[in-house]
């Protein structure tokens, strides 16, 4: 007996010695609801799908090159694979692979990577976000769709985009409305800011920041709305349509895997879209089956490959003609996005970021 | 006459020194009770705890002939004991009514309370408007304020903590009368004061403390200005130290008309005069806190001048570094040897070279060792290495790196603060010795001291501080004729 | 532009802030600065949300909010009345305490819709036209109304009012007379955890029915600067607050119409802008200070036997 | 106002040449409610859109050299503008825009044209016939379509490879299932097709040739039909879903402007549903709103032109991808396109000629 539970406990010493350990670095908490939340899922998704992996997050980290220590700190602990999630954390991250050439680094959002061990990835958010606009466009009666914005960065400017072009494919009279709130969470805020669009005539709310207050408002006033990041129906039980959501346990996932068995090729840029499940659309049932079909209908086509929400005609908010009729916008220029699509009613803050 | 007020056996204890050491103090109704004494002796203190502000840590309150649990400023005026601090306890920006009303449990409105003041006022002649804020008042004013608030809320016992310091001659007067007032409607009143010729005007009886001592308790009557002087000085202890004759020779230190400030913004210097020749030693004795600090910061030339001049062998230093004086040969032994002497984190080495002439940037610790060893066996100081911190070593041996380090650039004037305080008796010995020596060699010294017998031990020529100015010098002998005189000058009276 | 609509939302987004403002005023008026204001926002926001949604009940769950926030700024007095260590490191642990307690706590409580304050529609005046946008409020504001005079009334034309300012000026002088100058400051420093904890309450049970970490989003902060701007009375406090609350809502419709040429970015600034100036007069000139009725002793640990 | 100035422009312009005449030449009777159908009602929009124009037609003409008569017939008549609309036409036409230079000639479905007096025209019905795909997809139940093909030619493949595009866009597991008739209109032979197909399994029928036959035979069956060329919903109120349709006025309109006025430069015209010379006919009741949506939602995309429906990924039906992902063909392969996407059941001929 004695013997046997000696043996279970050099198998579980074992164990631990053999388990692969991952870090997460998160620029918020992870009681957000937003972004890092969404990751949060992700890592917790990662820790249910692969056995053997063991994983530890570090929240509310400085979105600077202060990171390092941050990071260093999961390297001298053994962490191998270090997932940091947000853009301020890039150049850490970078310095860090470059000494550290043993443990695969993940950046998320940045643009800097580099072989054998540094990954910058993403996702296409903008793809469901597209698919989010085309429910708005549709479920509009009075053609002014409000948008909550939190602060004018590419990344922002391009999902809004996305929204709006989904937006104008049903409804090319239909005008969003952007309301920036110059911060990713404060529920209070984006509240005013819902209530202010749905003052102003909007019958339908979106938003890309990080709480479900302008859902909780929509719900209040009976207007339609849809959230961000995570699915936000328990806070609009019957106005709340859909979400463009993240998935990112599916990539976290993927990685894991290929490195456990030896087939991950490190470096290079991976920008994931709905094709591999890293983002999505999450609809309910407040969304009628007309709508739903159409919203189907894209994701299949997007799915495929066969349409890019930023194909041309591309016009400006001047008018101006961005994208000529048939061309799709390069990955490049969506990375570096500073302008808005026709039918978005609201201007780009200057000298941000 | 009944008595209101005993306190017996009082014990008080701050961290390193007994304030008040088992006092017994009474005070009977209608009668003014003066607490004479040195800064430091513990008047104060003794008050404070009577106010409920500071804990007895021994004795017992009797008041009333109960005994009085008096544990806050709360329990004191509820019994009936007000005071009178020497920082004054107003809300500036409250008016007089409203700081009068203040902690009066009373629902009395505020408006009821100004036309009480009104009535206090006139009554006791202490004219002040109850409408005014107080931070528009002149001192005197609010002094009036302060005993309004007693007498507002029904004092038996009023103290008052020096009460004149503040005061021109006029608000003197008229708040003497205010006291006869008291004294008639048969409150008690307790006054604070080191002010000889006051204590005589406008007490009933005097209680002397020493060093948190009683020294005697004495009726009016039986008292006069001397005898009072002679208790507060106390009989020294003297102790005899083998000097030879003086041979003064010229002016070394011409301090001119010199008027300086305190940390605080009050006056310390008040237009002194004061000269220091060759081969002599000026003790300036005084009351501690009349000028004494300020006058050796203001030669050392640590300390700002507002007029006046201090020459140095006929030369004008009074806007000159501090370095410059050094370099001069000004030495300076402050009283406080861990900190302003000495750099306590230093090593005894370190703290012997803090003061060179040559002004070498780089230098070696070898040579500041060797150095260092030096001085250590010539001075004696005793050390087991001269590479440990300073504040190690025992408060005699750090006086003697002190010394040693000051006396070994040969000063021309030596500026002596106190410079035994907390030594025993054989490093005291040295200390003298060292001054002595330093006179001998044709130094001036300037020996500020508040203990009368190393005045008289040491000193050629005596000098009594009062108020930031000299007023007499008497020779050093301890005659007790001298010890009066000296007592007197000390209480401010001019002979 | 909907001038109704305006006033509301400028009073919903003043009111947190001027719970805030308010407690802050009480704990400073003693003499007692208190950093910690976004902690207790967040500790009262948390504590407000979870008890509505355990309970269902919003005024449990706002009295609860109370509460805990007096009993939170109690850390606070004891760190510097009891302790007296330096109030603004206390306070900005108890900013970092609070919004790191609220976090943890709050995880569970992520995601989740609960019961909020409904409108009130008071009969008669809210239906005057414009001004009547003051009275389709939730009973939170309306206590916001009641608040303000109330406390004015307390600290100015009351006894406790004065004994709060003495010992807010000068301690010594209320102690000599008697005023127990460490009780009331107790009292003071947990009143005003209590109104500020109301101010976070008021973001999870009436602006929005929901919890997500450090969602104060610095409003503890405004509400410090709207202390001073507000020369620590509470109808100046009313005015700030809703200025700043005019401000934010202002910058956010006027987006929402589409107004072109109206930097958004410059919009956003003013609120902070304003309270940076009243910062800068601060601490420019004494007088300043003097004439705005800081009080004397704020931040000053008081002790009576330092002496030795 | 400005339509008013460009009208009393065009009159004096006619004025002045005197009335100008139009010829159209087809291949079928007008009544066919099909290809020919479709070619007449332009003419009448034409009429109706630009005064002072007469026009004339001639119907059945047989393709080859009676319809070289028939042309030269028009010109002696003093026709100035000429239509002929079958393929079979081309060569007649290029003749004839040889020997009569001041004559215009526009011929519909070639590829033979100049740049003097001969356009060659046509549309991308394939955009239409995606949209009807989706409609088909999102309808059948059994996920069997038929699809009752005329000839095997490039036209006719490109039309039904849209549909299944379309088709498979909605409903991944649903096939197209195509018969080839061999007809362009010879109605008992395009039903009997229909029935073949709808005996198979099929629940929604439709067609690449100009009889409303095959409508009426889904109709007939209770299943859901799906016409061509022109609004064939008259032949089966409840049946009828939608059709891809031709609005070939707007190009007449145009053409005859652009020659009146000047301006018209000859060449090769694939107009698209931008210009809405393509179409589909009104949703018949039987469509439910979400099809309708999804349907609109993709005209959209087309009319903008950020979509074509030959965008790849595309499989043909042996799983070799014929178009990269994200490519979009050229109308070079449109033109000529000879193989099957990948959910279409059945073969082309070898011998796939007219």
């Amino acid at each position: 007996m004695r013997k046997l539970m000696a043996f279970a406990i050099i198998a579980l010493v074992l164990s631990l010695f053999a388990a692969v350990k991952v870090g997460f670095l998160y620029v918020g908490p992870v009681g957000d609801f937003g972004w890092t939340y969404a990751h949060d899922l992700g890592r917790r998704y990662l820790e249910d799908h692969v056995p053997g992996v063991v994983t530890t997050y570090i929240e509310n980290v400085p979105d600077s090159i202060e990171s390092y220590r941050y990071i260093e700190d999961l390297v001298k602990k053994g962490y191998k694979i270090i997932f940091t999630t947000s853009f301020g954390f890039m150049d850490a991250t970078a310095q860090a692979a470059k000494k550290y050439k043993d443990v695969y680094f993940f950046h998320c959002s940045g643009y800097k990577h580099f072989p054998p061990n540094f990954t910058a990835y993403f996702g296409r958010m903008y793809q469901p976000s597209f698919l989010a606009g085309l429910v708005a466009g549709m479920m509009t009666k009075t053609g002014k769709i409000g948008y909550v914005a939190p602060i004018p960065i590419p990344e922002v400017i391009r999902i809004t985009n996305a929204f709006a072009l989904g937006v104008k494919v049903v409804n090319p009279k239909a005008r969003v409305h952007v309301v920036w709130t110059g911060g990713w969470f404060d529920p209070a805020k984006e509240r005013e800011a819902a209530i202010a669009l749905i003052e102003g005539g909007a019958d339908v709310i979106a938003q890309q920041t990080d709480s479900a207050a302008p859902v909780e408002t929509a719900e209040e006033k009976g207007v339609y709305s849809i959230g961000y990041n995570s699915d936000m129906r328990a806070f609009g039980p019957s106005y709340y349509l859909a979400a463009p959501i993240w998935n990112w346990g599916v990539y976290y996932t993927k990685v894991v895997k290929e490195i456990m068995d030896g087939s991950y090729q490190g470096g290079g840029f991976y920008w994931g879209g709905m094709e591999d499940g890293i983002v999505e659309i999450s609809m309910t049932d407040n969304v009628p089956e007309r709508v739903k079909a159409v919203v189907e209908a894209f994701k299949e086509l997007i799915v495929e490959g066969k349409f890019d929400p930023f194909t041309g005609p591309l016009y400006d908010q001047s008018g101006k003609l961005r994208i000529e009729a048939g061309k799709r916008m390069s990955d490049d220029a969506l990375l570096s996005m500073d302008w808005f699509v026709d039918n978005i009613v609201g201007e780009i803050p200057k000298a941000e970021h | 006459m009944k008595t209101v007020l005993e306190m017996k056996g009082i014990v008080k204890r701050f961290p390193g020194v007994v304030a008040l050491d088992g006092v017994d103090f009474d005070l009977k109704e209608g009668e003014v009770h003066a607490l004479l004494g040195e800064n430091g002796a513990g008047k104060t203190t003794l008050m404070n705890i009577l106010f409920g502000l500071y804990k007895a840590d021994e004795g017992e309150i009797r008041y009333m002939g109960k005994r009085a649990h008096i544990s806050s400023p709360h329990d004191a005026l509820r019994m009936g004991i007000g005071m009178v601090q020497q920082h004054f306890t107003l809300v500036p920006s409250f008016t007089v009514a409203e700081n009068v009303a203040l902690g009066v449990k009373a629902t009395e409105s505020v408006r009821n309370i100004a036309k009480k003041i009104e009535e206090i006022a006139d009554f006791y002649g202490l004219e002040v408007d109850p409408y005014a804020k107080v931070w528009q008042l002149s001192v005197g004013e609010r002094q009036r304020v302060e005993i309004i608030k007693l007498l507002y809320l029904g004092a038996r016992v009023v103290i008052l903590d020096e009460p004149t310091a503040v005061l021109t001659p006029q608000e003197t007067r008229s708040l003497f009368k205010a006291i006869e007032k008291m004294k008639g409607e048969g409150t008690g009143v307790i006054f604070i004061s080191h002010k000889l010729n006051e204590v005589m005007e406008i007490s009933d009886r005097v209680t002397v403390l020493k060093k948190g001592k009683v020294v005697g308790t004495l009726p009016r009557n039986e008292l006069d200005e001397r005898k009072l002087a002679r208790m507060m000085v106390g009989r020294e202890v003297v102790m005899k130290v083998e000097k030879s004759q003086p041979k003064p020779g010229e002016v070394v230190l011409s301090v001119e008309g010199v008027h300086a400030l305190s940390d605080k913004g009050h006056k310390a210097l008040n237009g002194i005069d004061l000269q220091v020749r060759e081969g002599e030693i000026l003790g300036i004795a005084g009351v501690a806190g009349n000028g004494q600090r300020e006058l050796a910061e203001v030669i050392a030339g640590l300390r700002e001048v507002e007029s006046g001049k201090i020459y140095f062998l006929d030369e004008d230093i009074t806007e000159r570094s501090v370095l410059y004086r050094v370099l001069k040969g000004i030495a300076y032994i402050p009283q406080d040897r861990k900190g302003v002497a000495l750099s306590p984190n230093l090593t005894v080495a370190e703290n012997l070279f803090l003061k060179r002439k040559d002004r070498k940037v780089w230098f070696s610790y070898d040579e500041i060792f060797r150095m260092a060893e030096n001085l250590i066996e010539r001075y004696d100081i005793k050390t087991p290495s001269p590479a440990i911190p300073v504040k190690y070593l025992s408060g005699g041996n750090m006086q003697k790196v002190v010394i040693a380090r000051e006396f070994e650039l040969s000063p021309k004037l030596i500026i002596a603060v106190h410079p035994t305080r907390g030594l025993d008796v054989a490093s005291m010995e040295y200390v003298y010795r060292s001054l002595i020596k330093a006179r001998d060699e044709g130094a001036a010294v300037l020996l500020l001291a508040g203990e009368l017998y190393e005045i008289f031990n040491l000193s050629d020529r005596v000098g009594v501080i009062y108020e930031g100015e000299i007023v007499g010098y008497t020779s050093p002998e301890p005659t007790p004729e001298n010890i009066e005189k000296i007592g007197l000058m000390m209480a401010g009276v001019r002979i | 532009m909907n001038i109704e609509g305006l006033i509301a939302a400028a009073v919903r987004m003043g009111t947190p802030l001027l719970f805030a403002t308010l407690g802050e005023i009480i704990t400073e008026r003693s003499g007692i600065l208190n950093l910690g204001l976004e902690g207790l926002m967040l500790v009262g926001a948390l504590t407000g949300f979870a008890t509505s949604y355990m309970t269902g009940n919003v005024w449990l769950a706002f009295f609860a909010a109370l509460i805990v926030g007096a009993l939170f700024a109690l850390i606070h007095a004891f760190m510097s009345v009891t302790l007296r260590v330096n109030q603004v490191v206390s306070g900005l642990a108890l900013t970092m305490l609070g919004s790191g307690i609220s976090g943890i706590l709050g995880k569970a409580f992520v995601g989740k819709p609960a019961a909020k304050f409904q409108i009130v529609n008071v009969p008669g005046l809210s239906q005057v036209p414009i001004f009547g946008a003051f009275f389709k409020m939730d009973p939170l504001v309306y206590l916001g109304y009641v608040l303000v005079p109330l406390l004015w009334l307390f600290i100015f034309r009351t006894r406790w009012g004065l004994t709060l300012r003495a010992v807010g000026e000068e301690p010594s002088a209320a102690d000599s007379r008697g005023i127990n100058v460490f009780l009331v400051r107790y009292l003071a420093t947990m009143a005003g955890g209590a109104l500020t904890a109301a101010g976070g309450a008021y973001l999870s049970l009436a602006a929005t029915s929901m919890w997500i970490e450090n969602m104060s989003a610095g409003r503890g902060w405004i509400a410090i600067a709207l202390v001073i701007f507000s020369a620590w009375e509470p109808f100046k406090a009313l005015v700030g607050a809703y200025l700043f609350g005019f401000v934010m809502s202002l910058q956010l419709r006027l987006q929402a119409v589409g107004v072109a040429h109206v930097s958004a970015d410059l919009l956003m600034m003013l609120p902070y802008l304003v309270t940076v100036v009243a910062m800068i007069l601060f601490s420019f000139s004494e007088t300043f200070r003097k004439r705005i009725g800081a009080p004397s002793a704020l931040g000053v640990p008081y002790a009576r036997e330092e002496k030795s | 106002m400005r339509k008013l100035l460009f009208a009393v422009l065009i009159v004096a312009a006619v004025l002045a040449v005197g009335a100008v005449k139009v010829g159209f030449i087809y291949v079928g009777p007008v009544g066919d409610a099909g290809w020919t159908y479709a070619h007449d009602l332009g003419r009448r929009y034409l009429e109706e859109h630009v005064p002072g124009v007469i026009t004339d037609y001639i119907e059945s003409v047989p393709e080859g050299e009676e319809a070289y008569r028939v042309i030269v017939d028009f010109i002696k008549k003093g026709y100035k503008i000429i239509f002929t609309t079958s393929f079979g036409y081309m060569d007649p036409t290029a003749k004839a825009a040889k020997e009569y230079p001041n004559v215009h000639f526009f011929h519909c479905s070639g590829y033979k044209y100049n740049h003097t007096n001969f356009s060659a025209y046509f549309g991308r019905m394939y955009q239409a016939r995606f949209l009807t795909g989706i409609v088909a997809g999102m309808m059948t139940k059994s996920n069997i379509i038929g699809y009752v093909a005329a000839f095997p030619i490039p036209e006719v493949i490109r039309g039904i490879n849209a549909f299944a595009l379309g088709v498979k866009l909605v409903n991944p597991k649903a096939k197209v299932h195509v018969v080839w008739t061999r007809t362009w209109y010879n109605p008992a032979a395009e039903r009997e097709a229909a029935i073949s197909l709808l005996d198979s399994g099929a629940d929604v029928i439709t067609q690449h040739q100009d009889s409303p036959a095959p409508v009426q035979a889904a109709a007939e069956r209770g299943k859901y039909a799906i016409g061509y060329d022109s609004d064939m919903s008259i032949f089966a109120p409840e049946a009828h879903l939608t059709a891809p349709i031709w609005h070939w006025g707007v190009f007449y309109e145009a053409a005859v402007k652009g020659i009146l006025n000047g301006t018209w430069k000859h060449g090769f015209y694939w107009w698209g549903m931008d210009k809405g010379i393509v179409d589909i006919a009104p949703f018949g009741p039987a469509v439910p709103d979400k099809v309708k949506a999804v349907v609109n939602a993709f005209k959209e995309l087309i009319v903008e032109g950020k979509f074509d429906p030959f965008t790849g990924p595309i499989y043909d039906q042996s799983g070799k991808l014929r178009v990269e992902k994200g490519v979009r063909m050229s109308d070079d392969a449109l033109l000529s396109m000879n193989w099957f996407v990948d959910n279409v059941v059945g073969s082309i001929p070898k011998e796939g000629e007219k």
